[in-house]
């Protein structure tokens, strides 16, 4: 017999592996009930501790097997369909219309702030997420991340009940563990006692904590995140004294200057950040109207894709740009030395006089990646333009507690190191994994004695703790958040927790003694003390005041106040002076969070893990990103495996060869690397915490790179990056489309409508269609996600997509141009289905399975579908999407309580393509005609326009001359893609205009600065 | 002319196309009518000999051309057309330069069907069993030797007569037919 | 040589070959034949049900409207079977005791649902909506049969693609005024041609041509 | 049978092996009894076994992939997006190829009045039929879901659906189940003569039934001739239509496509021209070897192998002329994204494939305008095998580097053949030998009765010259 508790590390794994293998229905109320099955408690006790081998033999056996019956389905003609069964309810809930889809508000916290959301949930089964409108930091978009969390909820993988040293245990047995604890802390006034959690806005949980603290007094609260607002704190606190808000109104701004500011994609605001930067940079913005963004980055981000100008430049030597700036700009900042990092200042006094022409108008906007002295003085650059109050405000904070996160952590890991801390109680965060590897924090976690984890994985951190305590997902539990602006959202379940989950407030309700308290009742009460204490209101009575927040998503009159601070100069320029801009040698290496699974804790969702990183179109893995310059002197192809080392730490990366990433650097990814993630994310990628430290977490200079001649195979999506002359994305500038506003048309070579051997149909009634304004789009990718969301489209895994068999419906292409490879200009490009009226997939298909309706859709009828493949050979815009496969999951019963059973879930063998969100269209028309009226503009909304920030995809009925989208097709620069094949797309372009500074471009044209 | 009823007939054999051929021109002068060659290849003028003049094999072929041209564009037109319309590729429903490939095939497979068949069914094959084949020497026929039967049916059959008459042609062997 | 082949071989060959055209013809409708047979399209077949519940007895004798029951269908494309608690407004009182009524009182004691059987089964590719029907003109019993002469439900119609065209194809033939939806016992006092191209009109009811375009049913 | 006078062809001209079609000595009973020994003969030769061994096991090997990809799907292949179509299409369109020289020689050079085709148009045809079984399999399996084969054939179904006639695919449905049916039925038509002549002389009463069943009962009569020439006659008449339409409709598949490299105009000729060079190809790869382990070499005689030469290269330069053409037509169209297809053959990834291609299908070619060569019958082996190879390259090079860069240079990628691709492949020549093998074992390899015919015909018989065994066939 082994003894219980040191198998710690397999028996999870050995009770996922039991899990995997099971198929067809297997419902099990908890993993107690599972553990109950004698056969298991022996599997787990180790008298067999190998699964049994003739497992895959069976398997392989079945499916020739069903070869069988697929040749028997020859006489298909004859089957029968097997009988099923209907199940009504036994009382009916109120609200529910059995077969009606219905919406409720919430929000997701990342991060810590709340971003509003609508559910749609069917028969009690929430499908899809989607934007709040009236949340502010939402204003009805969504991320990537907000969109795949529903499959988060539904991830077979997640923790489903309480683990005791890696044993199965009840909560019953924590609650009586820590009725004792209690009774200890009670005596020491809770010494030793801390608990760590990730960034809180949170009302409801911060006054847990705090109850816990005045209860404990002894004890300490730390909050750590990977990802955090540190430098952004600092920089406000050496710039104010204090740490306020910052918030951008991008909208006012003309001129703006982004030092590493990702603005477009980071931060708890980016949804809001990117549609107000976009109102004036949309194809009907007036060319007098637009807006000009510089960035200075080191490595390529979405935000200086949509630059006008960018350029690449080492991390470090960015402080160095905002010092000539302020020194150009009026403040008192000694003269950094610019040739040494390669600037022409010529660039920068340029640069000083458009943001000084700008007065009020312009924005200087500094990323969390840039120390905080950077941040200080772009407070003090703001300042001195006049900005404050026109183009940024400042607020009271929004978290509950804005202290440094590592400042925060080290504190924690030296008192576990000193011995100081008896219990920790971890709520949420990944600590062993994510924390910078100079902190030793799994080490040190050992010196602890009481260890509890609350996640919703039971991931590298739970493997260190005694207990660890499953989490609910944000859908199943009652909780509450703040948006970046203060905004409060009271956050609803959508469904009861599917496992025997807690939230992290019944958690902490029983550290205040109250275990088994609903988070219901928790959260309710918080907000009835609040709204009796008339903190909130507007309302006659409580209950009226609960019922709309719930309804609308927000809390009304809870968005904060700006306030007027000053930048206080001594501070910084004391700094300043002890900081000189130092002239940086040697390979710098740059940390960002990934793209799609942020810093690891999205790494089991197969949705984000497919998903094509935006720029480098990597799947399923990080890399070590270089420029093609230092490439090409290191000798390294893409794929090929170097040896990052610092110091001592040393990790093994294969290279990504990517133009635009500034050349003495190297970037990689956090939250690769994970050995615990589950299923889909462990193993995947390579850890670059084990670079990071405390003292510099985002960049370093000095990193060696030794090649190792070993490969590793990368997965790309899009594997040639230049259009080749082909006139995909059109762009113009401002200034060249003022003098030719005809620019997109002549590009192209449209065929005359009557250049056709046979006479048109016509499309009378709805007649849909699509413009999508390259202006607008970051590439951000949430209308890949919400597409795959809403039409079931499959995970394929990355050896399928390294073969291009990925499956999303829409793409967004990504081209280089330029004639300076280390200086390239970004372009996006979403591509989708076009429903052609002269659609050459249709012609080819031999079943008639995809036709035209007579709305113009471009139909595909998966049930008529044989495969032949044809239609796809013939695509030119190579759109269509093959199940080579049996991609669909079958099997996994939580899975499939996500597809939205609006769209058939398509087997192997048949062709799937984007449908213009068909189902929505026929929603529509039934609603409007069981109300005898025609649909709207506006009414039908594609999942992929739903999800956009930026409201770049616009849709709907091209024979209503009043609808937006026709409107847009009218416009100049409205242009198809290959029309010259005489196509006749109905999803056209509009060109991409750029705003650069002449006087920039001039010098630009003279050579690199 | 006593009609003897108990054989089929009489069978010629000689070794030679020539022959056979003079064999069959001067029975057909002398009034045989009811009567046929067996050769291992076909040998011209035989069939004419014989009072064979034209087949209705092309004919039929033609007819089965026209039914599976006119079979083939019948089914597209009512599918396409009538039955369910369906815009493929803006394309019309009646795309009949589409329609031709698939007419043109119909065509030739109706009318290739109906040469086979028709050259089956006009021979009145298969006829596994006939009288001929009761003469041992007749297996010859399909290696070297030339046939002319007489049959016992033609109204100047005559047992002997006909036997010296064949025998006179430079028969190598007359065998008379079982039937 | 001798005769390989006795003399009737002549005959057996020809007839053999006669008869493999009629048996592949014969072959080909019983196949066309038994995909249209109750057998595969349980067209006509009563269902067993956990509970006898009679559509006879609930619609004819009691004259209960459909919509009492199947509370979705003018909302939803879902018809909607009932909850026990439907069951138990008028079973809690009447034939309160009944045996065959137990399975509905343990259902309503257990909070389990009853398990119907599924008369009606679309494949999972098709998506059929009834509120709209139901506004269009469409009648319950147009698809579903006479169910108040149904003491067990049997399937009414095929539930075929070809079914389904007939009706999108010539809508007129079908629909009848709204108010008559939910009758069973309505027919047409005038010519149903007539009448249904008027209704077609003022319903607004789509062209054939939209009717059956692929998406209307399958996306 | 001893008394028997075999009646001797006398010789007018000396034997000439290189224009001789067929050699001299023989007699009707001899040349009968030399094809027919073939098939009736006891023992069958070792040889034989072992060969058909080999291609059973092939065939096997298909069975097997077959199931697993049933099973799985045809991600088991290296298709893709956007290669959708790889392997399966390319030896669809191979085989296909292939087989149309056995129609040519049938019933073009029928109408044509070649009577050297009479010793190779039985085994052309009959490798006609295995080519169009093995090119059959790939449109089938190449399929998502092949149990819905059906749906392509119009037949009133439930759903009240029909086929999508404007598909090229549907084109094919029916342009390849005309073309096996009718290819079948003029090679069984051709065999009736001749499975009466093993009738009448296979010795086991098993096989003379089995052979007199297949007969039909056919005895020779100078009124069934006629009739039987007419049908011949008028199916060739048929067939030499519908054998290029047949390719003319596989070309379709590309040309009707938008793909710069498939849409061409010179697509139809180029490919029959290309079918025919295959086909010739592989008659030439499989006579050479038969008439040596056969010792037909009297029968196939230098004449017959010089003649295929001499059509392939004509076919050859077609070919080749398509090349150019195509080549041609990419820069004179000024279409950038033709010129870009050809660039990229020239110098893209695939650039070692398309020069092979031209190696193997023009350069090498080039040889056969030498008599020297022709007379060689190894290197017409070896040039054989070479255009096989090549044949099945320009089908790779026309699907594959067609669609790998089309349009959109974001959806560019890449097609790796995996296992499963060769095992289908090398599979499908399991099936093609082992039915070729079954063939020769048990059907004349060579027309017996056409073969008799033209006895007198190469040879004129002495004195009565009035008369003389009707020729094939003719139009007149």
């Amino acid at each position: 017999m082994v003894e219980k508790g040191s198998e710690a590390s397999w028996g999870m794994a050995a009770l996922r592996e039991r899990l995997a293998k099971q198929r067809g229905r297997v419902f099990w109320r908890s993993l107690e009930e599972l553990a109950g099955d004698p056969a298991f408690v022996r599997f787990l006790e180790g008298e067999f501790p190998t699964p049994a081998p003739a497992e895959v033999d069976r398997r392989t056996f079945l499916k020739l097997m069903g070869a069988s019956l697929a040749l028997a389905g020859l006489s298909s003609a004859c089957t029968r369909q097997p009988t099923e069964q209907i199940f009504p309810y036994t009382r009916a809930p109120e609200e529910v219309v059995p077969g009606r889809p219905l919406f409720y508000a919430t929000a997701m916290t990342f991060g810590g702030f709340a971003a509003g959301l609508l559910v749609e949930s069917h028969m009690g089964r929430p499908t899809k997420i989607e934007g709040n409108p009236q949340h502010p930091a939402s204003l009805g978009a969504t991320d990537v991340f907000a969109q795949a969390a529903i499959l988060t909820l539904y991830d077979p993988d997640r923790s489903q009940v309480v683990l005791y040293r890696g044993g199965i245990h009840t909560w019953a047995a924590f609650w009586g563990a820590l009725a004792i604890e209690r009774e200890r802390w009670q005596a020491t006034r809770g010494a030793g006692m801390r608990i760590l959690t990730e960034t809180v806005t949170s009302p409801t949980l911060a006054d847990q904590v705090r109850q816990v603290l005045t209860l404990f007094p002894e004890a300490r609260w730390h909050q750590y995140e990977p990802v955090s607002r540190d430098h952004q704190k600092a920089g406000a606190r050496l710039a104010f004294g204090r740490f306020v808000e910052t918030h951008y109104r991008l909208q006012e701004a003309r001129v703006m200057l982004s030092l590493e500011a990702d603005f477009l994609a980071w931060g708890p605001n980016h949804l809001r950040q990117a549609r107000e930067f976009i109102l004036r940079r949309r194809a009907e913005t007036e060319p007098t109207e637009w807006n000009r963004l510089y960035v200075f980055e080191s490595t390529p981000s979405l935000t200086g894709a949509m630059a006008d100008h960018r350029f690449p430049v080492r991390a470090s030597a960015i402080e160095s740009i905002a010092r000539a700036l302020a020194r150009r700009l009026g403040l008192e900042v000694p003269e950094p030395d610019l040739a040494s990092l390669g600037i022409d200042p010529r660039l920068v006094e340029a640069l000083a006089r458009d943001l000084d022409q700008h007065r009020g108008e312009s924005l200087v906007l500094v990323g969390e990646t840039q120390p905080p002295l950077v941040h200080a003085l772009g407070h003090a650059l703001n300042q001195a333009l006049g900005n404050v109050g026109r183009t940024v405000i400042y607020t009271e904070p929004v978290e509950a507690e804005p202290i440094q996160h590592m400042a925060s952590l080290r504190e924690l890991a030296e008192d576990m190191e000193a011995g100081r801390v008896d219990a920790l109680f971890i709520v949420g965060a990944n600590p062993a994994y994510t924390a910078p590897a100079d902190l030793d924090f799994a080490e040190r976690m050992n010196r602890v004695r009481l260890r509890v984890h609350l996640g919703q994985y039971a991931d590298e951190t739970a493997q260190l703790c005694h207990w660890h305590l499953p989490e609910s997902h944000f859908l199943e539990a009652w909780s509450d958040g703040r948006a970046p602006d203060g905004t409060v959202t009271i956050m609803q379940p959508l469904i009861a927790p599917l496992h025997e989950t807690r939230s992290a407030h019944e958690v902490l309700a029983a550290l205040l003694g109250e275990a088994e308290r609903p988070g219901y009742e928790i959260v309710r009460a918080y907000w009835q003390q609040q709204f009796e204490a008339g903190q909130v209101g507007g309302f006659s009575d409580f209950q009226t005041f609960w019922r709309m927040a719930l309804h609308e998503g927000v809390v009304s009159g809870t968005s904060l106040p700006p306030v007027s601070v000053s930048v206080q100069w001594a501070a910084i320029a004391a700094e300043l002076a002890k900081r000189p801009a130092r002239a940086p040698e040697g390979i710098e290496i740059v940390f960002r969070p990934d793209p799609t699974v942020w810093d690891g804790r999205f790494a089991n969702n197969g949705w984000l893990q497919e998903l094509p990183k935006p720029l480098t179109k990597l799947t399923w893995d990080n890399a070590a990103i270089i420029a093609p310059t230092l490439a090409e002197r290191l000798g390294v192809k893409n794929g090929e495996v170097v040896e990052l080392r610092r110091g001592d730490r040393q990790v093994l990366a294969p290279v990504w060869i990517l133009p635009g990433q500034a050349v003495e650097t190297v970037t990689v990814h956090l939250g690769y690397g994970r050995w615990r993630a589950g299923r889909v994310g462990s193993h995947l990628g390579f850890n670059a915490y084990r670079l990071r430290t405390s003292g510099a977490p985002w960049f370093e200079v000095g990193v060696e790179i030794r090649r190792t001649h070993r490969r590793h195979e990368l997965v790309s999506t899009q594997d040639h990056h230049s259009m080749e002359g082909r006139h995909l994305v059109r762009t113009a500038t401002l200034g060249e489309y003022r003098e030719n506003p005809r620019f997109a048309k002549e590009l192209g070579q449209d065929p005359p409508p009557d250049l056709t051997l046979y006479p048109e149909h016509r499309y009378d009634g709805y007649s849909w269609g699509m413009v999508i304004d390259l202006n607008a789009c970051i590439g951000c990718n949430a209308c890949v996600i919400a597409c795959q969301a809403e039409n079931n489209i499959p995970v394929v895994g990355k050896r399928e997509v390294k073969i291009g068999r990925e499956m999303h419906w829409i793409r967004i292409d990504r081209y280089f141009e330029g004639r300076d490879l280390e200086r390239p200009d970004i372009y996006h490009q979403p591509v989708l289905c076009m429903h052609c009226d002269h659609a050459p997939c249709e012609v080819v298909c031999p079943t008639g399975a995809t036709v035209h309706s007579h709305e113009g859709l471009n139909q595909m009828t998966y049930n008529r579908c044989v495969g032949t493949r044809y239609c796809s050979n013939n695509c030119p815009y190579k759109v269509r999407r093959f199940n080579f496969r049996l991609y669909a999951d079958w099997a996994t019963e939580t899975l499939k309580m996500q597809r939205n059973p609006d769209v058939t879930v398509r087997s192997r063998g048949v062709m799937e393509k984007c449908t213009y969100c068909v189902q929505r269209i026929n929603a529509a028309r039934i609603e409007a005609k069981k109300r005898d009226r025609a649909i709207r503009d506006g009414e039908v909304v594609t999942a992929c326009q739903q999800a956009c920030p930026t409201e770049a995809i616009v849709f709907g009925n091209l024979n209503d001359l009043e609808s937006r989208v026709a409107q847009l097709k009218a416009h100049v620069l409205n242009y198809g893609i290959l029309t010259e094949l005489n196509t006749r797309p109905r999803t056209t372009y509009l060109a991409r205009l750029r705003n650069p500074n002449p006087e920039v471009a001039a010098l630009l044209e003279e050579g690199t600065p | 002319m006593a009609e003897r009823t108990d054989i089929y007939g009489l069978l010629a054999e000689f070794n030679a196309p020539e022959k056979v051929l003079a064999a069959a021109q001067r029975a057909y002068a002398e009034g045989y009518r009811r009567m046929d060659a067996y050769t291992p290849f076909p040998v011209e003028g035989l069939a004419e000999a014989l009072g064979f003049h034209r087949t209705r094999l092309p004919i039929l072929v033609l007819l089965g051309g026209l039914f599976g041209g006119a079979l083939g564009y019948a089914l597209l037109y009512y599918a396409e057309v009538i039955d369910y319309p369906l815009i493929v590729g803006g394309k019309p429903f009646h795309s009949w330069p589409a329609f031709i490939p698939i007419v043109f095939e119909t065509t030739i497979f109706f009318a290739a069907l109906s040469a086979v068949l028709g050259m089956l069914a006009l021979n009145g094959l298969p006829m596994p069993y006939h009288p001929v084949f009761n003469v041992p020497r007749f297996a010859l026929a399909s290696r070297d030797r030339f046939f002319l039967l007489i049959e016992a049916r033609d109204p100047k059959f005559d047992r002997e007569a006909t036997r010296r008459f064949l025998e006179a042609l430079g028969a190598d062997g007359v065998w008379e037919v079982e039937p | 040589m001798a005769q390989i082949f006795h003399r009737s071989t002549n005959l057996i060959a020809r007839v053999s070959i006669l008869g493999a055209v009629f048996i592949i013809a014969a072959v080909t409708w019983a196949l066309a034949a038994l995909n249209r047979s109750p057998y595969v399209t349980q067209v006509g077949v009563a269902r067993e049900q956990p509970v006898p519940f009679s559509h006879k007895h609930h619609v004819k004798q009691l004259g209960i409207d459909c919509r009492y029951c199947h509370t979705s269908v003018e909302e939803s494309r879902f018809a909607g079977i009932p909850p026990t608690e439907t069951c138990m407004t008028c079973h809690s009182q009447i034939h309160a005791t009944s045996p065959m009524l137990e399975p509905v009182r343990e259902s309503w004691r257990t909070n389990r649902p009853i398990p119907w059987t599924r008369v009606y089964d679309l494949p999972d590719f098709v998506y059929f909506d009834h509120s709209i029907h139901v506004k269009q003109g469409v009648a319950c019993v147009t698809c579903h049969g006479p169910v108040d002469e149904m003491p067990l439900v049997w399937k009414a119609s095929t539930l075929h693609m070809e079914w389904c065209l007939e009706c999108h194809r010539q809508p007129e033939l079908y629909v009848r005024p709204r108010e008559y939806v939910f009758r069973t016992d309505w027919a047409p006092r005038e010519d149903q041609r007539e009448l249904g191209r008027r209704l077609v009109r003022e319903y607004g009811i789509d062209r054939p041509e939209k009717l059956t375009d692929c998406s209307v049913c399958h996306r | 049978m001893s008394e028997e006078k075999d009646r001797m062809v006398e010789i007018g001209t000396p034997f000439d092996p290189q224009s001789a079609i067929l050699a001299p000595g023989y007699t009707y009973a001899s040349i009968t009894d030399k094809i027919s020994a073939l098939v009736l003969t006891r023992r069958t030769p070792r040889g034989w076994f072992f060969g058909f061994t080999m291609a059973f096991l092939l065939l096997l090997l298909l069975l097997f992939t077959a199931a697993y990809l049933l099973a799985t799907g045809v991600g088991i292949w290296g298709v893709t997006v956007p290669v959708g179509w790889g392997f399966d299409i390319i030896n669809f369109v191979w085989w296909i190829g292939i087989g149309h020289a056995g129609t040519l020689i049938s019933a073009i050079l029928l109408l044509l009045r070649q009577r050297w085709r009479t010793s190779i148009n039985r085994f052309a045809e009959a490798m006609t039929l295995f080519a169009v079984a093995c090119a059959g399999l790939y449109p089938l399996l190449h399929m998502g879901r092949p149990w819905l084969f059906y749906w392509l054939l119009p037949y009133p179904n439930t759903m009240g659906t029909w086929p999508q006639p404007r598909s090229p695919l549907v084109w094919d449905v029916f342009a390849i189940t005309t073309y096996a049916t009718v290819s079948f039925l003029f090679w069984f038509i051709g065999l009736i003569p001749d499975l009466a002549t093993l009738r009448d002389r296979a010795r086991r009463r098993l096989w003379r039934i089995l052979y007199g069943f297949l007969a039909m009962g056919w005895r020779g009569s100078a009124r069934h001739w006629a009739r039987y020439e007419m049908a011949y006659l008028l199916l060739a008449g048929l067939a030499t239509p519908l054998v290029v339409s047949v390719h003319t409709v596989v070309s379709f598949d590309f040309a009707i496509s938008i793909i710069p490299g498939w849409h061409a105009t010179i697509f139809p000729p180029y490919f029959v021209a290309g079918a025919i060079y295959s086909g010739f190809a592989m008659v030439m790869t499989l006579a050479i070897p038969l008439r040596k382990f056969y010792e037909l070499e009297d029968l196939i005689t230098m004449k017959h192998l010089d003649n295929m030469a001499k059509i392939m290269l004509a076919t050859g330069l077609l070919v080749g002329y398509g090349y150019l053409m195509e080549a041609f037509m990419a820069w004179y169209s000024g279409n950038p994204y033709e010129r870009y297809m050809i660039l990229n053959r020239l110098r893209g990834p695939y650039a070692p494939i398309y020069w092979a291609l031209l190696v193997c299908n023009v350069g090498v070619l080039q040889a056969l305008w030498s008599a020297r060569v022709r007379r060689s019958v190894r290197a017409l082996f070896a040039i054989a095998l070479l255009v096989n190879v090549g044949m099945w390259l320009e089908r790779f090079v026309i699907v594959v580097t067609s669609l790998h860069r089309d349009f959109l240079p974001s959806s560019w990628g890449m097609y790796r053949p995996t296992v499963f691709d060769w095992t289908m492949f090398l599979g499908s020549i399991g099936l093609f030998l082992t039915l070729l093998f079954l063939f020769i074992r048990l059907l004349p390899v060579i027309s017996i009765f056409e073969m008799r015919a033209l006895l007198p015909e190469v040879a004129p018989a002495s004195g009565k010259g009035t008369t003389r065994p009707a020729e094939a066939p003719t139009l007149s």
